[in-house]
């Protein structure tokens, strides 16, 4: 398809995402606001999933790894500074990131999917089971941070608005990074690893190092992506660790077809729109997802993102690839 | 000009209670080319993935410039200039045969910090890739995604991808093996030239190519060298003969 | 802890271990051997479990529903792969995934539309309801020690299916190249299908055998589905012994690790497997 | 006429759902009887499935509070989806009733105004039992929970007073959450030969944990104490195991009063099933919004007035009248009651109007 | 027409939207042997795979012993006693070498059980040294040598060899030749691809010559031997 097209698709949608709260009510920018939340998290796993090859279901760590650091470090009853915390969540998620994937990292395949659970799954009964987590039934972040920035208030979260601002130029900046990162000769290496790693190393690329380079990065944004959260809704649980959550982000990422970011984001839109949809419709909401999961791997073999090319297709005849 | 390059050193490597190369000596010298020839399971190619670094060797040294390489893995060895291409085809399926070889030619200056340049655009890796892809005879192919092309079609991917890598010591799997005889004859006078300035390890069962290119053979069998030596020696030897060559045909 | 009580500790763990490699068994076949990524293993389990609450409450006696259940639960497989996974093979294995998750949301609200969201019991066969007195104020259901046998027999029946048969090479063979197994006159559709069939009736039957402990309740599925894919991983991908070995290790771990560690317990299985897999990175008993 | 809009977020899917329903129908129930009105207003539900997933849950009570704008959050049954509840409910001033979830918190700490439970808090029913347990003779007791703040909270309550009353817990055991692999447990409890044993369960892990204790041959030997949730909704599913097993709870089969026998016999007719304590919770959750809507002007909803008169109600429950402390939580008789013929007989009061200690509970003084 | 064992008739074989075969027909008879020539890409290996059912050629028809197999599924025709040597061996790596060469073992069509694990013992001595190794394991030879004897196990009236020598040394090419001809004499059928032409002509009673999807020469090898201005033109020698 013409790359124009597609440029100008991206940016309607932009477009649309930025007039959102004008004619949404305050709960819808707020759920708009969490799918971007969630975006950013798709996209960050979809960075290790969809282009590197490596299929992670400990995911969820990093995101609420972050979401404690806020809630952990922030004090009680006052605004925590909005940029000390945001790199010191990050940079939480990403250290851990780094930690665990030096030994994940020495595995492949179904095996590395087990392991970085089994990493998951010890952080979350970390946080679930010991003083660390203070409750197993979760813990509040209080107050919004504040964004002061050597006393210059740019903008305030505790405004919803401003809130949802924030958090939508995050989404794009990471989409943006994340894009740039892909089409770079490193965003090209990871792709090479991804077709055929052992081919890689015997070109004369440290893979490890690479990897290690991606799951960390995958891991900070994943970070980026907790910390939003937790200040959306100020409550943080051993939840977010679970490896439901990790699960729901890889399936976010599947629906949305492998290897594309787009595809990630419209992964976060329709997972957890449909969600909504169905279940204000009924109370066997899940029989409808259900059907409509399975539907999708039947009938959409590329997931979202290869739905474009798939109309346009039958629309043009020709001009296939596979 | 008689260099030498790379040189194995009583390299010796077990599977279990198989030995596949035993006390196994081989130097290879710049502008030479030095045939590996030997029955199928002799362990050619488990001397050239020790070589390549892509199997550790249970005993023996590796030097390549008069450094001991042994202890790097097989990425390190190819910073080094150390090539290799396998005798099962080993490509990038879903790439195409240009983004294949332009992956090679980046391995020479990976960049990886510069995350906000487009590597279509990285001039240097996408000139060193076409120039691969058109000694190896797949000009006009570029654009294929590799996973597509036919059997011997991959196989001179294969080679394009060794030659981006700028090696200069270059070991070679089979390259003719599923190749036709046209592309055959055009690889072999690729080899004549490219060993003007690398040392060479080839590993073929087409002897005619082999008598054809090879200044050194070594033959061998059963993981231990039989004999080494020029072309005529090979041919003459009645050893050679009975383990590898069969009687008349090239007696 | 005294000596007899280390004892039956050791049991305990033991007869856990066969237990989780019950709830493993059809995992190891469908996941390990054929390759599916199957998240629905859970759910073809509590399927199982409601199928021996349901056929008993029929016909009175868990023998006799183990006995139509099989069956039921086989063209189930058989029925599921023929309408489903059978365009999945060719594709990326994470469509498996999506597909699987997609089926546990509606057979766990099909449970729930069909027989609610209670707990039900379901009893033990008069035949094994008796106990063993372990000590002077302990003692161990037969039922248990029942379970432990049939898990033995279906590690040994599994393993010279998959090793020492033609049927099972060709199951092996089949999950690296299927092109090639057809061209070699193999019907590999038939094949997986029944395959596939075999892996969900395993699944229910391991539900079946274990409801009268555990009871059967919503979401019973998903429980066992982690520690199903935690014992086929431990054990190497493929292997039968593996996963029994693995079964047992994680029933070392579970026991021991409640009673020595109690504030890291949630955290022995995990450590186990990070440990295991980092130690050997393809399991304890991979194949080549 | 005037309307008031209740949102009802409780889990309709997995593992809690069979709860969700029975209070959801509980409170419906109190409606219908009041011909479709509270209060003299018309009752407009919104409802959401809230899955019992904490990390879904701000976004779910925001559903209610901002999309659908209900005068009355009534939720729920996991603890900690009820927190995050608590929070958007404090944060935006909405009234809201918990006719479950038990954690102490909800109104001691993070206790608001605003925030109202008509079931019980962990401390409650335990603390009861620590009494029983003391009377009966016991001196060295076991206990036994899952590792989780509600089996954690059941088991101090518990030990509170047990100890108080001159008893000694010997060994807190738990497992994590939610195994129900119990072999190991039963193992060591028969090692360490307490008196008695006390433990923390709910659901099929409770009907499990009782037969698997008989199985082994501890009930004949040792008796089992617990707060009600062990043999509530699980009596069936443990067969005969449970015949016997001691219980506290707020509530229990054949209660002798007027309210009961007029609910239990309307929730028959109506649902076709026998009602359990989750029930009686959403059925009094519905009657204290009556009473605080009763207790308020007509027109437009007043918040203000709705929450004291709330405070102030009596509730005439199937479980008893009961009234609220400071905190919003119930002050009422716990009973003891005792497993017989498939049913939670009562047998007792094991304490008679008790109140959450409701610590850290900024209303309080 | 009886002894026709395979038939193919004007095959147009598409990948996505790339014409490949360009209306191919091919025929062997019983106990015929075909060599099949022509430069890297033309279509050799997709016209083998079109006639075994595993790629579907939009056009056209495949018969095996006269029944029609144009839609059959690829067991049904290997049952009809076609064995298949893919070029890039296609061993099971996950299987041990005898695992490899007894899971599809079965008599001929006709009962016969020539080719026994044993006389593949014999022919392949190596394979039987490396018995209980993973065939993933085996050198690229020896894999070679085990999807060979593999087909052989299989008892097939037709045996086609795609680039079968590939990765051999000599002596084993000559052995695999000398296979080849004592088949032939056997009765069986042999179709075989490889870019040694010589060989190929002087070991095969007929010559098929494919150029970008289209015959363009079918005669006896003898011709394709005695005109080397043939081989010049399509194979480019
Ligand atoms: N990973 C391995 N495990 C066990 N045995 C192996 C392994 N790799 C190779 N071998 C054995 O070592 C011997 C030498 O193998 P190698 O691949 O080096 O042979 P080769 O000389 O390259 O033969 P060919 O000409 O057939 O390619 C063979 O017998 C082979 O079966
Ligand atoms: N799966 C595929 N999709 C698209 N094109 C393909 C595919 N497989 C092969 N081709 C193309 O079809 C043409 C014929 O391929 P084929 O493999 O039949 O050639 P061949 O004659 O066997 O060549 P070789 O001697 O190299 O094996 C080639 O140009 C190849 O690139
Ligand atoms: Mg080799
Ligand atoms: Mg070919």
């Amino acid at each position: 398809m013409n790359p124009r097209v597609v440029l100008s698709f991206k940016l309607a949608v932009l477009a649309g995402l930025v007039l959102f709260p004008a004619i949404g009510s305050s709960f819808y920018v707020e759920l708009v606001a969490k799918i971007l939340v969630m975006s950013i998290f798709a996209m960050s796993l979809a960075l290790l999933v969809g282009f590197t090859g490596l299929v992670s279901l400990g995911h969820a760590a990093y995101f609420g790894i972050a979401a404690y650091t806020v809630a952990l470090i922030a004090p009680e009853y006052e605004a925590a500074n909005l940029w000390f915390v945001l790199a010191a969540s990050v940079l939480a998620a990403g250290a851990a990131a780094f930690f665990i994937g030096l030994f994940v990292l020495r595995t492949k395949g179904i095996y590395f999917i087990m392991v970085t659970l089994a990493f998951a799954q010890m952080a979350y009964y970390i946080f679930h089971d010991t003083a660390l987590g203070r409750s197993s039934d979760g813990i509040y972040l209080n107050v919004k941070p504040d964004a002061s920035l050597f006393g210059w208030m740019p903008f305030n979260l505790d405004e919803p608005l401003h809130l949802y601002y924030f958090i939508l130029a995050a989404m794009v900046a990471v989409f943006v990074l994340l894009a740039f990162v892909l089409r770079s000769p490193f965003g090209r290496v990871l792709a090479g690893i991804h077709s055929n790693e052992h081919r890689m190393k015997s070109l004369g690329y440290a893979t490890q190092r690479y990897k290690l380079a991606a799951f960390t990065l995958a891991g900070a944004l994943a970070g980026v992506a907790g910390f939003l959260y937790a200040v959306l809704f100020g409550f943080v649980t051993p939840d977010y660790l679970s490896w439901h959550q990790s699960g729901n982000v890889l399936l976010m990422v599947i629906l949305g077809g492998l290897g594309s970011l787009a595809g990630a984001v419209a992964g976060a839109f329709a997972f957890i729109g449909l969600q909504e949809m169905f279940s204000d419709w009924t109370k066997h909401w899940q029989l409808l997802m259900g059907l409509v999961i399975v539907a999708a791997v039947l009938f959409m073999p590329s997931g979202l993102a290869g739905l474009p090319r798939r109309i346009f297709r039958t629309v043009n005849w020709g001009e296939d690839d596979e | 000009m008689s260099e030498a390059m790379l040189v194995a050193d009583r390299l010796t490597r077990h599977f279990g209670g198989l030995t596949a190369n035993l006390e196994v000596c081989i130097t290879l010298e710049r502008g030479k080319l030095h045939a590996l020839l030997g029955p199928n399971g002799a362990g050619k190619s488990t001397c050239i993935n020790m070589l390549s670094g892509d199997l550790p060797p249970s005993a023996g040294r590796i030097l390549l410039e008069g450094q001991d390489v042994t202890g790097l893995d097989s990425a390190a060895r190819s910073h080094r200039g150390i090539g290799r291409s396998y005798q099962r085809t080993n490509i990038f399926p879903q790439f195409t045969v240009l983004e294949n070889c332009r992956l090679a030619a980046q391995s020479r200056r990976p960049r990886p910090w510069r995350i906000f340049t487009d590597a279509m655009k990285t001039r240097d890796t996408v000139e060193r890739a076409q120039a691969a892809i058109v000694e190896a005879g797949l000009g006009g192919r570029e654009l294929r995604k590799a996973g597509l092309l036919s059997h011997g079609e991959q196989r001179q991917l294969e080679i394009a991808m060794v030659l981006a890598t700028d090696a200069r010591v270059l070991l070679l799997d089979e390259p003719l093996a599923g190749m036709g005889s046209e592309e055959s004859a055009q690889m072999v006078e690729l080899l004549r030239k490219l060993k003007q300035n690398r040392a060479i390890l080839l590993v073929e069962h087409d002897m005619d190519a082999v008598f054809a290119v090879a200044d050194t053979i070594t033959v061998m069998v059963e993981g231990s060298v039989l004999e080494s030596g020029p072309p005529e020696q090979i041919r003459n030897s009645e050893d050679v003969q009975a383990a590898y060559l069969g009687e008349d045909e090239h007696g | 802890m005294d000596f007899t009580s280390f004892l039956i500790q050791i049991l305990n763990a033991l007869q856990y271990g066969l237990l989780l490699f019950l709830v493993a068994s059809g995992l190891t076949l469908v996941f390990g051997i054929m390759g599916i990524i199957n998240l629905a293993h859970g759910s073809f389990y509590m399927i199982g479990a409601y199928l021996a609450f349901a056929l008993t409450s029929l016909t009175g006696n868990l023998m006799l529903a183990i006995v139509l259940g099989i069956p039921l639960a086989f063209g189930f497989g058989a029925l599921l792969e023929k309408l489903l996974f059978v365009h999945l093979y060719k594709r990326d294995h994470l469509q498996q995934v999506l597909l699987t998750y997609g089926l546990i949301l509606i057979f766990e609200e099909l449970r729930s539309l069909t027989v609610g969201d209670d707990v039900h019991g379901v009893a033990i066969p008069d035949l094994f309801s008796a106990s063993i007195a372990l000590s002077d104020n302990l003692s161990y259901p037969v039922y248990r020690l029942v379970i432990s046998v049939v898990c033995i027999a279906l590690a040994v029946g599994l393993w010279w299916l998959m090793q020492r048969t033609r049927l099972g090479m060709m199951i092996r063979a089949g999950s690296f190249n299927r092109e090639m197994v057809q061209s070699l006159g193999v019907n590999i559709d038939l094949l997986y299908r029944t395959v596939f069939a075999l892996g969900v009736a395993l699944a229910a039957l391991a539900g079946m055998l274990a409801a009268p402990i555990s009871s059967v309740y919503p979401g019973m599925g998903g429980n066992v589905l982690i520690i199903s894919f935690v014992v086929v991983v431990i054990g190497g991908i493929g292997s039968v012994w593996g996963a029994l070995v693995a079964a047992l290790l994680v029933g070392f771990a579970d026991t021991f690790g409640t009673i020595l560690l109690p504030e890291l317990a949630g955290l022995a299985v995990y450590l186990l497997m990070a440990v295991v897999l980092l130690w050997r990175p393809e399991g304890i008993f991979r194949k080549g | 006429a005037d309307k008031v809009k209740v949102g009802l977020m409780l889990p309709y899917t997995g593992t809690y759902a069979s709860l969700g329903n029975a209070i959801t129908n509980g409170f419906k129930q109190y409606v219908a009887e009041q011909g479709g009105k509270l209060g003299g207003r018309e009752v407009e539900y919104f409802v959401v499935d809230d899955e019992s997933d904490p990390a879904k849950a701000t976004e779910n009570a925001n559903k209610l509070v901002k999309r659908d704008n209900v005068d009355v959050l009534v939720g729920t049954v996991h603890s900690g989806v009820a927190l995050a509840m608590a929070k958007v409910a404090r944060d935006s001033k909405t009234l809201m009733i918990i006719p479950n979830a038990g954690a102490d918190e909800l109104t001691g700490p993070l206790c608001a105004p605003n925030v109202f439970r008509t079931s019980f808090s962990a401390w409650q029913p335990a603390n009861a039992m620590g009494k029983v347990v003391a009377e009966r003779g016991h001196k060295n007791v076991v206990t036994l929970a899952w590792k989780y703040s509600f089996g954690e909270q059941s088991v101090a309550g518990f030990k509170e007073s047990f100890e108080q009353a001159g008893g000694k817990v010997v060994k807190e055991l738990y497992l994590p959450f939610p195994n129900v692999e119990f072999q190991p447990f039963l193992t060591e409890i028969a090692n360490l030969r307490p008196d008695a044993v006390f433990v923390f369960f709910s659901g099929a892990g409770a009907a499990k944990f009782v037969k698997d204790y008989e199985a082994a041959g501890l009930k004949a030997g040792l008796p089992l104490y617990a707060p009600g949730f062990l043999t509530d909704g699980t009596l069936e599913a443990m067969g005969g195991a449970g015949e016997g097993v001691l219980t506290t709870l707020h509530y229990a089969d054949g209660l002798d009063n007027a309210r009961e026998k007029s609910f239990r016999s309307g929730y028959v007719a109506a649902y076709k099933a026998q009602p359990d304590v989750f029930a009686v919770q959403g059925y009094d959750s519905a009657q204290l919004l009556a009473a605080g809507l009763s207790g308020a002007p007509a027109g437009a909803f007043d918040k203000e007035a709705v929450m004291k008169a709330m405070s102030a109600a009596t509730i005439d429950s199937p479980r008893g009248s009961f009234t609220l402390s400071k905190a919003n939580n119930p002050v009422q008789d716990i009973y003891l009651r005792k497993v017989e013929g498939g049913q939670n007989k009562v047998i007792g009061v094991a304490a008679p109007k008790l109140a959450d200690p409701a610590r850290g509970c900024k209303l309080m003084n | 027409m009886a002894e026709m064992l395979l038939e193919a008739r004007d095959l147009h074989t598409y990948y996505g939207s790339s014409h490949i075969l360009h209306g191919v027909s091919f025929s062997i008879r019983k106990g015929e042997a075909l060599g099949l020539m022509g430069r890297n890409g033309m279509g050799k290996t997709t016209l083998i795979r079109s006639m075994l059912g595993l790629v579907r050629p939009r056009h056209g028809t495949v018969r095996v012993n006269g029944d029609d197999m144009t839609r059959a599924k690829p067991h049904r025709i290997a049952l009809a006693g076609v064995a298949y040597v893919p070029e890039g061996r296609g061993i099971f790596p996950n299987l041990s070498v005898r695992e490899n060469l007894v899971m599809a073992a079965r008599a001929g069509v006709d009962g016969r059980r020539e080719w026994t694990f044993e006389r593949v013992m014999e022919t392949f001595p190596r394979l039987g040294e490396r018995i209980d190794n993973g065939g993933g394991q085996l050198s690229g030879g020896e894999q070679q040598m085990l999807t060979i004897g593999r087909a052989l196990m299989t008892n097939p009236d037709l045996l086609i060899l795609d680039e079968a020598t590939e990765g051999l040394a000599p002596l084993m090419v000559k052995e695999i030749w000398k296979v080849i001809r004592t088949i032939r004499d056997t009765g069986i059928a042999t179709v075989v691809v490889d870019k040694n032409h010589s060989a190929v002509t002087a070991l095969t009673n007929r010559s098929v010559i494919l150029v970008k999807g289209e015959v363009v020469f079918d005669g006896p090898s003898e011709q394709v031997r005695q005109e080397p201005a043939l081989i010049r033109k399509h194979l480019g020698v």
